[in-house]
């Protein structure tokens, strides 16, 4: 009772205006073809409803009452049902599924089908969605079909075996002897599928590495030849078969690694790739690029890691993008090996961050990174700042993450880490990690690898204080600030130091309104930021608070509907602190008020703490208050290394 | 280099062709072709064919209306990737003739086909066009004669 | 207010990108779609207001088209949602249907449209008719431009002057929509009664008129003894032709009717209410197959019949193979909405119905837990209003005095009817 | 038309070459005969379509604005339209420009005059700017309302531009004559220029008076719906001296509640709230409160948009006059197509509205949302249980039972939401319900959701010494302790040090280990804080230690989620906006934000924390 062909399946939908039109087109024919399932055992019903079923699931509707039938289909003795059978196993269904299984027999027998055609679609859907099971019961007829007369079966036996060692390792060995006899193949496709085979088989055996190794005068000379001769059936771009050119190098790439042998053989034709493909074209650039990559992965000879660092250099200042891109990640790779080399295109580097496209910003980030050092980082440093208010979303964690370990490995100077960590924090605390804020309090504290003094914990609790008094959306801004304000309440409160307070830069709030962001043309920058954004190139703004101003600013975070539990937990550990500090008997009655609205609390560890630290600021505990909350010991644990 | 996943979109975000070459529960799949296509729709023509996505790199042309979408490795080569994009295309075009989004519309299942000839577990598997275009008339040509014993010959083989 | 208005395709694609303020980037709305999915639910719904990196966007979805508002401002939501519905209204009365391709194939009329409807961001006039005096699909010449109807800026913001009609009559059509809430067990849960008086107006020149109603409120304040049943209307909003004031001061419902159909009042009564349709189910499920019993029955007065009964039982998403039995009407497995349809042409109050379906189910299912939607229930009951209201006269009063005819009809329906299952 | 060039789509070829700019260049200067611009129409219908696709046609500025000249309305449109999106950024193409729109703002035809004015106003660009200011003036006098309010509307462009520069030619003042407009619609935009200036300003502030306010009022009645809304927005300036003022804006605003549209529903419920924060006597208050309920219900049965923000905001007023929807529970009960969103917002209502009398009803319906499929809908329902016990005692017992009830379906999500809320309840009513600790236990291995662990470690140290093998049980949560977030890691610590307070012997093993870990191996300042308190509480003095770690906690609070009093009266003031749907001030996710807050005035009552 279904309703339509295949052809007016389509078109009906086709003619839906509306998603939900065309949602109750498929609907009926679903149940139509799934009442015709049960009513119609015939293949010719099945041949027709399982194309229509694969339609409906490119549609994104549920199919799944059809995988059985799928099955049912391919175990047909037409081709044609066969075909469509199998193709529905390997769209509808996946090796994780059990009914897979029941397949196995009918891929066994197709296997063996005097049709090539059949057993070539047998191997398709083992190579597509076998399993380990299936392959393990498979893999005697899948190494017969390695050796068949025809190169149509022999190919995709190969690549057969490669799904089959994906999925179970151990049938590597098996395989590791058939490598040689496919790479001399003289048919392109069955070579193509015999270095697919070769390359998995390396990760997985030190024994068809070694084969590999002993091979490479074999993917040499087939390098050699694709470079020689010209062949029309194969051609790309005035490249003679770029495909298995680009898998050669690939292979070449894969044995050579760690070999100096094998690298000193492949010495020359890499050489000869490099130099004599070009012309421009995207097929010639690949070919290039693959060949780079290769070089700069294996032990090849000095002169020629100079010529694929410089080529990579001309990509870098090409026109097109992709090859912009392709520059910008291999480059990165090759930072550790040929520093000096790669270091020569930072400015360059500095600018593709702020490319308008997402892919270059991105690579170029993580090149940017990756150049940093110690001769360079303070400028660096300032680029990605500048960098880190406009970078994508996604992007930010990482960069923050990497922009940290820069910091501490690199600088040597502790106000200067203090300062830059705190920008970091004001920009983007929010994609702070835990361990990162950790780090940067031990810093503070003076458990990190250079010297802090009080000097400079003034300045940063001070910096905290303003900070947070005019934005508390950054959480791991807030989380830090907190911890540091309560801990060296002290110094933050203290009068008698030589440092004045900087005016506070860029503040005022009239002089930043509206007209930046909107009598302007629209700037991306205008999207991001939720308040004035801190210039680079001015101070830090710092406040001096009287301690009840610190009460009131502890306070008010652990009120605030805006910041994190962690935050209003940890403001209320401050304010103990602050107690211990600043013996001062109005200032621990106001904590106490303030402790006292957290009692109800309906967190618990809220209401832990409001009652905890109201019982130790009672009179009782008076004389070992402050030693309870006296200035935490330094942090000192070995993992914390970036 | 195996292809992670392959698939077609059109420019108002129709689904046209999709096809896995590594295992995921179907929700995944549908999460990720959404959010692919998204981000790939969202490119502006100048800029480059990659993007990044769940650690992998997708590689995508447009093709007229159409977006052709793959997944590779990140150590994988995505200029070749793009090769192998346009030679696909370029087997359809022959085995349609001038082929267009319709084409495709109305015979996805052959361009699966085609695409099962070109492409096995993510690897490429042909480089000679002829090659997979004489396999494929072959294989039509039994379909066909088949359909023809069926009593229905017209159906599946014209658009 | 907004500082852009976009309509995007199902996607997220811009149709339509009206930039008022040029404080947001358009590039912003990319945003949309990723941050709508991140919110989604599984109906594909996702919050009606999102913000990020200080940027609003604010949208309503018709049928497959997203209109979003985006601002940079702590903008009244409630404001600018209401003026994207008046827009889709607008866009309706314009193009019949708002559609991808109605949009694409208008899309010039549109940007005039939204340029009038919004200076700045700021609503200004959303009435259709008044629209289509100056803003017209035909082409214009200068030199026989139109000029901004009177009514732009009038008080009378909603009707032109100078409409002639040879024959001058009003249709008042009072529909009364029954609002239900059953748990399994029969109770009621919640139930009210959404009245509402539409009208159909073919008046000429400018029109006074007056509408009394059997309102109980009016017949304390004006002490009078009510002659038949009054009504308690709970809460009552009018179209904004109504004189608000005239009506907080006496009661009197007194307007200027725009021309043509509009709603004139609705009004809501919150009474508890037994159900007018009531069903009883049993629902048996096997592995391979599920069985349901229906018992409908017609809970009002025998003299009154429901038409066009619909009772809406729904069943997995995956059933095949139906098999109905029932004593009246005709069902149908409607598996477009994942239910079956039962329906019974004319229903007499009192009777009772019954009904048994059988499904089949395939052996490989999806292994989510299944929802559990509630039977609901269509139905018409013609010349009857639950609340029992009335209308008593409509006065029309014109400077060129004529008679004009008022016609007045009166049905109860359903609204959103909804008996849990079991 | 574009419809059907996406049509053509499908069409085209994969490998055919692609159409480009030049092609509409030429069409834009074609020299065929084109007598009324109908050619060159149908090309800038393409421009205006390629622009739209965000293809960027601004190379075509010469060619477009030489089409200001054409005839034609529709035309001349699209070109205005063309400047809109590319002048702002180009001034070369604005500058060209000029000549057209000077010849347009003094065209005999109202509507090509305001459609000038509006669209230089949108054009923010030196040139362009500068020679809007003569015309604007005009403008503002002109004898046209219609485009007197949209000159209005062109003041609040330039002054976005430059604010200075609208205050030195006097155009404020000649927006505040426009409130005495006799034209409704150019009051309203002059209100609404108005308001949103001074917001935007540091320096304006806007206070309206009362004689103006009831001017305005009356200017309502003539207003068409959007007209309406600024001006109640405008009342929200108005601060008035004492009550009696209040009240008459209360009563006059009343009857706007029978509004059709939403908006102006909202915006009066927002004046009136507002209002009666100067209303001193309660029982003026009551009569009012009752008649807001009714209206807010009827927002209900709009569509679900519009019933998310009047559930949000139905909310704030709920916690401000807990009376108000009053016997309306029902009206709250979600449908089975509510969207998700609405019915979680439902939720809080429901909850809210939970008294005695109706707590059992609320119940057996929260009990049925408990057993639907959508997760967070179901979390927040088995919650809301727990918050129900907790606000009425009368209630609790039979909210435990369904907890018990529903920690037997083993659904792990449901049973780690019910034993959150059960911790809750142990703090509400403490040595009340500690007979199910048992039950509860049974569920220890399926705990996988930190807040869940925490809770149920809470329970365990809180009670080790009631519960015979406290030591044993709480044991099991050791060893991934170094794994676990910091919630469980907090919880872990506390409970501890508890036990060992209260079973020395039992705690000896473990106080040190953990104590070490969280001082030692954990990377968080916090936790280690923590650590180092306990540790040093703990060796100075073991009775000291108990004073702290054991201090008296009181019952918590069921409004112990109630917002902030100061907090709640400024989002009061925000009724309907961004701000009283996320319940946070502006401030927090608007920048430069101007904070609202209830004018000074002898008749102010202020609402005392309760």
């Amino acid at each position: 009772m279904s309703f339509f062909r295949l052809k007016d399946l389509i078109r009906a939908v086709r003619v839906c205006k509306t998603a939900a039109d065309e949602r109750s087109v498929i609907q009926r024919e679903s149940a139509a073809i799934r009442t015709s399932f049960k009513e119609a055992d015939t293949h010719d019903a099945r041949y027709v409803n399982i194309q229509k079923l694969l339609y409906i699931y490119l549609l994104g509707f549920p199919v799944q009452f059809g995988q059985l039938e799928c099955l049912k289909l391919a175990a047909s003795a037409r081709f044609s049902d066969k075909r469509v059978g199998y193709l529905g196993v390997t769209l509808l269904l996946d090796e994780k599924q059990e009914i897979l299984t029941l397949l196995t027999n009918s891929l066994k027998t197709d296997m063996h089908s005097a049709d090539d055609y059949v057993v070539g679609l047998a191997l398709c859907t083992l190579a597509n969605v076998g399993s380990a099971a299936v392959a393990n019961d498979l893999v005697d007829e899948v190494e017969r079909l390695l050796g068949s007369g025809r190169s149509y079966v022999r190919k995709k036996a190969a690549l057969a075996a490669v799904r089959a060692v994906r999925r179970s390792p151990e049938l590597a060995a098996g395989f590791v002897g058939r490598t040689r006899a496919l790479l001399g193949d003289k048919h392109h496709g069955v070579q193509l599928a015999g270095v697919a085979l070769a390359s998995e088989l390396c990760a997985h055996s030190q024994e068809a590495l070694d084969e590999g190794r002993r091979l490479v005068p074999v993917v040499v000379r087939q390098v050699r030849a694709l470079l020689g001769a010209a062949s029309a059936e194969h051609e790309v771009g005035g490249i003679n078969d770029p495909f298995l050119l680009a898998a050669c190098l690939r292979l070449l790439c894969v044995v050579a690694r760690g070999s100096q042998e094998a690298a000193d053989e492949a010495n020359d034709v890499l050489t000869q790739v490099a130099t004599q493909v070009g012309g421009g074209k995207n097929v010639a650039t690949a070919i290039l690029y693959e060949c780079a990559v290769t070089v700069l992965g294996i032990p090849s000879s000095q002169a020629l890691r100079v010529l694929a660092i410089n080529l990579l250099g001309t990509f870098l200042a090409h026109a097109d993008n992709n090859v912009r891109y392709v520059a910008l990640a291999t480059l990165a790779t090759a930072v550790i090996s040929e520093a000096p080399a790669v270091q020569r295109h930072r400015a360059t580097v500095v600018r593709c961050m702020a490319d308008p496209d997402s892919s270059i910003r991105r690579r170029a980030v993580d090149l940017g990174f990756a150049l940093i050092n110690a001769q360079n980082v303070r400028p660096m440093v300032g680029d990605m700042l500048r960098v880190l208010p406009h970078a994508d979303v996604e992007l930010r964690p990482s960069m923050v993450h990497r922009l940290a370990a820069a910091i501490a490995l690199f600088g040597d100077d502790a106000a200067w880490r203090v300062e830059r960590m705190l920008r970091v924090l004001s920009v983007a605390g929010a994609h702070v990690a835990s361990r990162d804020l950790f780090k940067f309090v031990r810093l503070v504290a003076g458990g990190g690898d250079v010297d802090v003094d009080d000097a400079v914990r003034r300045r940063a609790v001070r910096t905290c204080f303003a900070l947070l008094e005019r934005d508390v959306s950054q959480d791991k801004m807030v989380v830090g600030g907190v911890w540091l304000i309560g801990e060296y309440a002290d110094l933050l409160v203290a009068g008698g130091d030589t440092e004045q307070p900087q005016p506070h830069a860029g503040l005022d709030g009239d002089d930043l309104d509206i007209l930046g962001a909107l009598g302007r043309p629209a700037s991306p920058d205008a999207a991001q930021p939720q308040t004035a954004p801190l210039s680079l190139d001015a101070e830090l703004p710092q406040a001096v608070p009287t301690a009840s101003e610190v009460v009131r600013l502890l306070a008010a975070i652990a009120r605030s509907p805006v910041v994190s539990r962690t935050a209003r937990h940890m403001s209320l550990t401050a304010l103990a602190k602050v107690a211990g500090r600043i013996a001062d008997a109005a200032v621990v009655a106001s904590i106490r008020q303030a402790l006292a609205a957290h009692q109800r609390a309906m967190d618990a560890e809220t209401q832990a703490r409001a009652a905890e630290y109201s019982a130790l600021l009672g009179q009782a505990l008076a004389g070992v208050r402050a030693g309870v909350v006296e200035r935490m010991p330094v942090p000192e644990y070995a993992d914390v290394a970036y | 280099m195996p292809i992670k996943y392959f698939f077609l979109v059109s420019r108002q975000g129709k689904l046209r062709l999709c096809k896995w070459y590594t295992t995921l529960s179907p929700k995944q799949k549908q999460s990720t072709i959404k959010h692919v296509s998204q981000l790939v729709l969202a490119r502006k023509p100048k800029q480059c064919n990659f993007i990044e996505h769940n650690d992998c790199k997708v590689v995508y042309r447009k093709y007229a209306s159409l977006f052709f979408i793959a997944a590779i490795d990140l150590d994988d080569n995505e200029l070749v990737m793009l090769e192998i994009i346009h030679r696909y295309v370029e087997v359809l075009d022959r085995f349609f003739g001038n082929v267009c989004e319709l084409d495709l519309i109305f015979n996805f299942q052959r361009a699966y086909f085609v695409l099962d000839e070109m492409i096995m577990a993510g690897e490429m598997q042909e480089s000679s066009k002829k090659t997979v275009l004489r396999c494929l008339a072959q294989m039509d040509e039994t379909e066909a004669l088949e359909n023809a014993e069926r009593g229905w010959g017209d159906i599946n083989l014209e658009g | 207010m907004a500082s852009s208005v976009f309509l995007l395709d199902l996607k997220g694609k811009p149709l339509i990108a009206r930039d008022y303020r040029g404080d947001i980037p358009l590039t912003a709305i990319d945003r949309f779609m990723p941050l709508l999915q991140e919110r989604e639910d599984e109906e594909g719904t996702g919050l009606p207001v999102m913000t990020e990196n200080g940027v609003t966007y604010l949208h309503l979805r018709e049928k497959d088209v997203y209109m979003v508002a985006l601002t940079r401002k702590n903008t009244n939501a409630m404001t600018l949602l209401q003026f994207l519905h008046h827009l889709s209204k607008v866009f309706t009365e314009y193009f019949k249907t708002i559609e991808e391709e109605s949009i694409r194939d208008n899309f010039v009329i549109i940007y005039e449209l939204l340029d009038e409807m919004m200076d700045y961001g700021v609503p200004q006039i959303t009435e259709p008719k008044i629209l289509q005096e100056y803003i017209t699909q035909e082409s214009h010449m200068l030199e026989i431009t139109p000029r901004p109807p009177m009514a732009v800026t009038n008080a009378v913001s909603w009707r032109s002057e100078g409409i002639s009609y040879r024959k001058n009559e009003v249709f008042l059509d009072v529909v009364e929509s029954i609002n239900m809430l059953v748990n399994p067990k029969g109770n009621v849960l919640s139930s009210d009664i959404q009245g509402a008086i539409k009208m159909k107006v073919y008046l000429s020149g400018m029109p006074e008129l007056r509408l009394g109603l059997n309102d109980k409120v009016m017949f304390e304040s004006t002490g009078r003894s009510a002659k038949g049943k009054a009504v308690e209307m709970e809460d009552i909003r009018f179209h904004q032709c109504v004189r608000l004031s005239k009506f907080e001061s006496d009661r009197t419902i007194s307007f200027i009717p725009p021309d043509g159909e509009f709603e004139l009042m609705t009004y809501r009564l919150n009474t508890q209410l037994k159900p007018l349709i009531w069903c009883e189910s049993v629902v048996e499920s096997h592995r391979g197959r599920v069985e349901y019993m229906i018992k409908a029955k017609a809970q009002f007065k025998h003299r009154s019949t429901a038409n066009n009964v619909e009772i809406i039982v729904p069943v997995p998403n995956d059933s095949d193979s139906p098999k109905f039995k029932s004593t009246i009407g005709s069902v149908k497995y409607a598996p477009e909405r994942s239910a079956f349809v039962w329906k019974i042409k004319q229903f007499q109050g009192g009777k009772e119905a019954l009904l048994r379906a059988h499904f089949g189910l395939p052996s490989i299912r999806d292994d989510d837990p299944e929802r559990r939607p509630p039977i609901s229930v269509k139905f018409d009951i013609p010349y009857f209003t639950t609340s029992g209201i009335q209308v008593r006269y409509l006065k029309i009063v014109e400077k060129s005095g004529y008679q004009a005819l008022p016609w007045v009809r009166y049905i109860t329906k359903n609204g959103d009817y909804q008996l849990r299952m079991p | 038309m574009q419809g059907l060039e996406e049509r053509q789509n499908y069409m085209l070829t994969f490998l055919a070459p692609i159409w480009k700019v030049h092609d509409l260049r030429a069409e834009l200067t074609s020299e065929k005969k084109d007598p009324r611009g109908q050619r060159k129409k149908v090309a800038m219908k393409k421009v205006v379509a390629n622009m739209t696709m965000g293809n960027d046609m601004s190379q075509l500025y010469q060619e477009v604005i030489a089409c200001m000249s054409i005839p034609d309305l529709e035309v001349k449109k699209m070109v205005y339209l063309f400047l809109i999106n590319y002048a702002r950024a180009r001034a070369e193409i604005a500058n060209m420009a000029v000549n057209g729109f000077e010849d347009d703002v003094n065209d005999p035809n109202p509507l090509i005059r305001a459609m000038a004015i509006r669209t230089m106003g949108y054009i923010y660009v030196d040139r362009v700017i500068e020679s809007l200011i003569d015309p604007l003036r005009h403008c503002l006098r002109d004898r046209d309302p219609y485009v007197r309010k949209t000159a209005a509307m062109a003041v609040l462009k330039l002054s976005m531009f430059d604010r200075s520069l609208v205050e030195e030619e006097k155009f404020l003042d000649m927006l505040k004559d426009l409130l005495a407009d006799g034209n409704p619609s150019v009051v309203a935009n002059a209100v609404a220029a108005l308001t949103e200036i001074s917001e935007r300003s540091p320096h304006i502030k806007l206070k309206l008076n009362m004689k103006i306010a009831n001017k305005l009022i009356t200017a309502l009645n003539e207003c068409n719906e959007w007209g309406q809304i600024y001006i109640l927005e405008s009342l929200m300036y108005v601060v008035p001296q004492d009550t009696s003022d209040a009240e008459t804006v209360i009563e006059r605003i009343m009857p706007r509640l029978q509004h059709g549209n939403s908006g102006v529903v909202l915006v009066s419920v927002k004046v009136i709230a507002y209002m009666m924060n100067y209303v001193a006597q309660t029982e003026t208050l009551e009569p009012i409160l009752r008649k807001l309920s009714p209206p807010l219900v009827t927002l209900l049965a709009s569509g679900p948009e519009v019933q998310y923000i009047t559930l949000r905001n139905i909310q704030l007023l709920l916690q401000r006059w807990p009376t108000i929807l009053q016997n309306q529970l029902r009206a709250f009960f979600c449908k089975y197509d509510d969207p998700i969103y609405v019915k979680l917002a439902k939720l809080e209502v429901i909850l809210s509205l939970t008294t005695e009398e109706n707590a059992r009803v609320v119940l057996t319906e929260l009990v049925e949302y408990a057993a639907e499929i959508d997760v967070d809908f179901v979390r927040k329902a088995v919650r809301s249980i727990g918050r129900i016990a907790i606000k009425i005692e009368l209630a609790a017992d039979r909210c435990v039972r369904a907890l018990l009830d529903l920690i037997q379906t083993k659904v792990n999500y449901v049973v780690q939401e019910a034993i959150v809320v059960i911790r809750d309840i142990f703090r509400k009513y403490p040595n009340r319900y500690e007979s199910i600790i048992g039950t509860l236990c049974e569920n220890l291995d399926t705990l996988d959701e930190p807040e869940a662990r925490a809770a149920m470690i809470w329970i365990i140290g809180q009670y080790a010494d009631r519960i015979d093998n406290s030591d044993r049980v709480l044991a099991t949560f050791l060893d991934t302790f170094l794994d676990d977030p910091a919630e469980v890691q907090l919880a872990m610590l506390t409970a501890v040090v508890k036990l060992f307070i209260m079973r020395p012997t039992a705690g000896q093993d473990m106080v040190p280990k953990v104590l070490k870990w969280a001082t030692e191996h954990v990377d968080s300042p916090d936790i280690r804080d923590r650590g180092f308190i306990y540790w040093r509480l703990l060796s100075t003095d073991p009775e000291m230690a108990r004073a702290v770690v054991l201090a008296d906690k009181p019952e918590i609070s069921a409004e112990g989620e109630r917002l902030d009093m100061p907090l709640l009266e400024e989002l009061l003031l925000q009724v309907g906006t961004l701000s009283s749907i996320y319940r946070k001030p502006p401030c927090t996710f608007i920048p430069f934000a101007k904070k609202r807050v209830l004018g000074a005035s002898e008749a102010l009552t202020r609402l005392t924390i309760a």
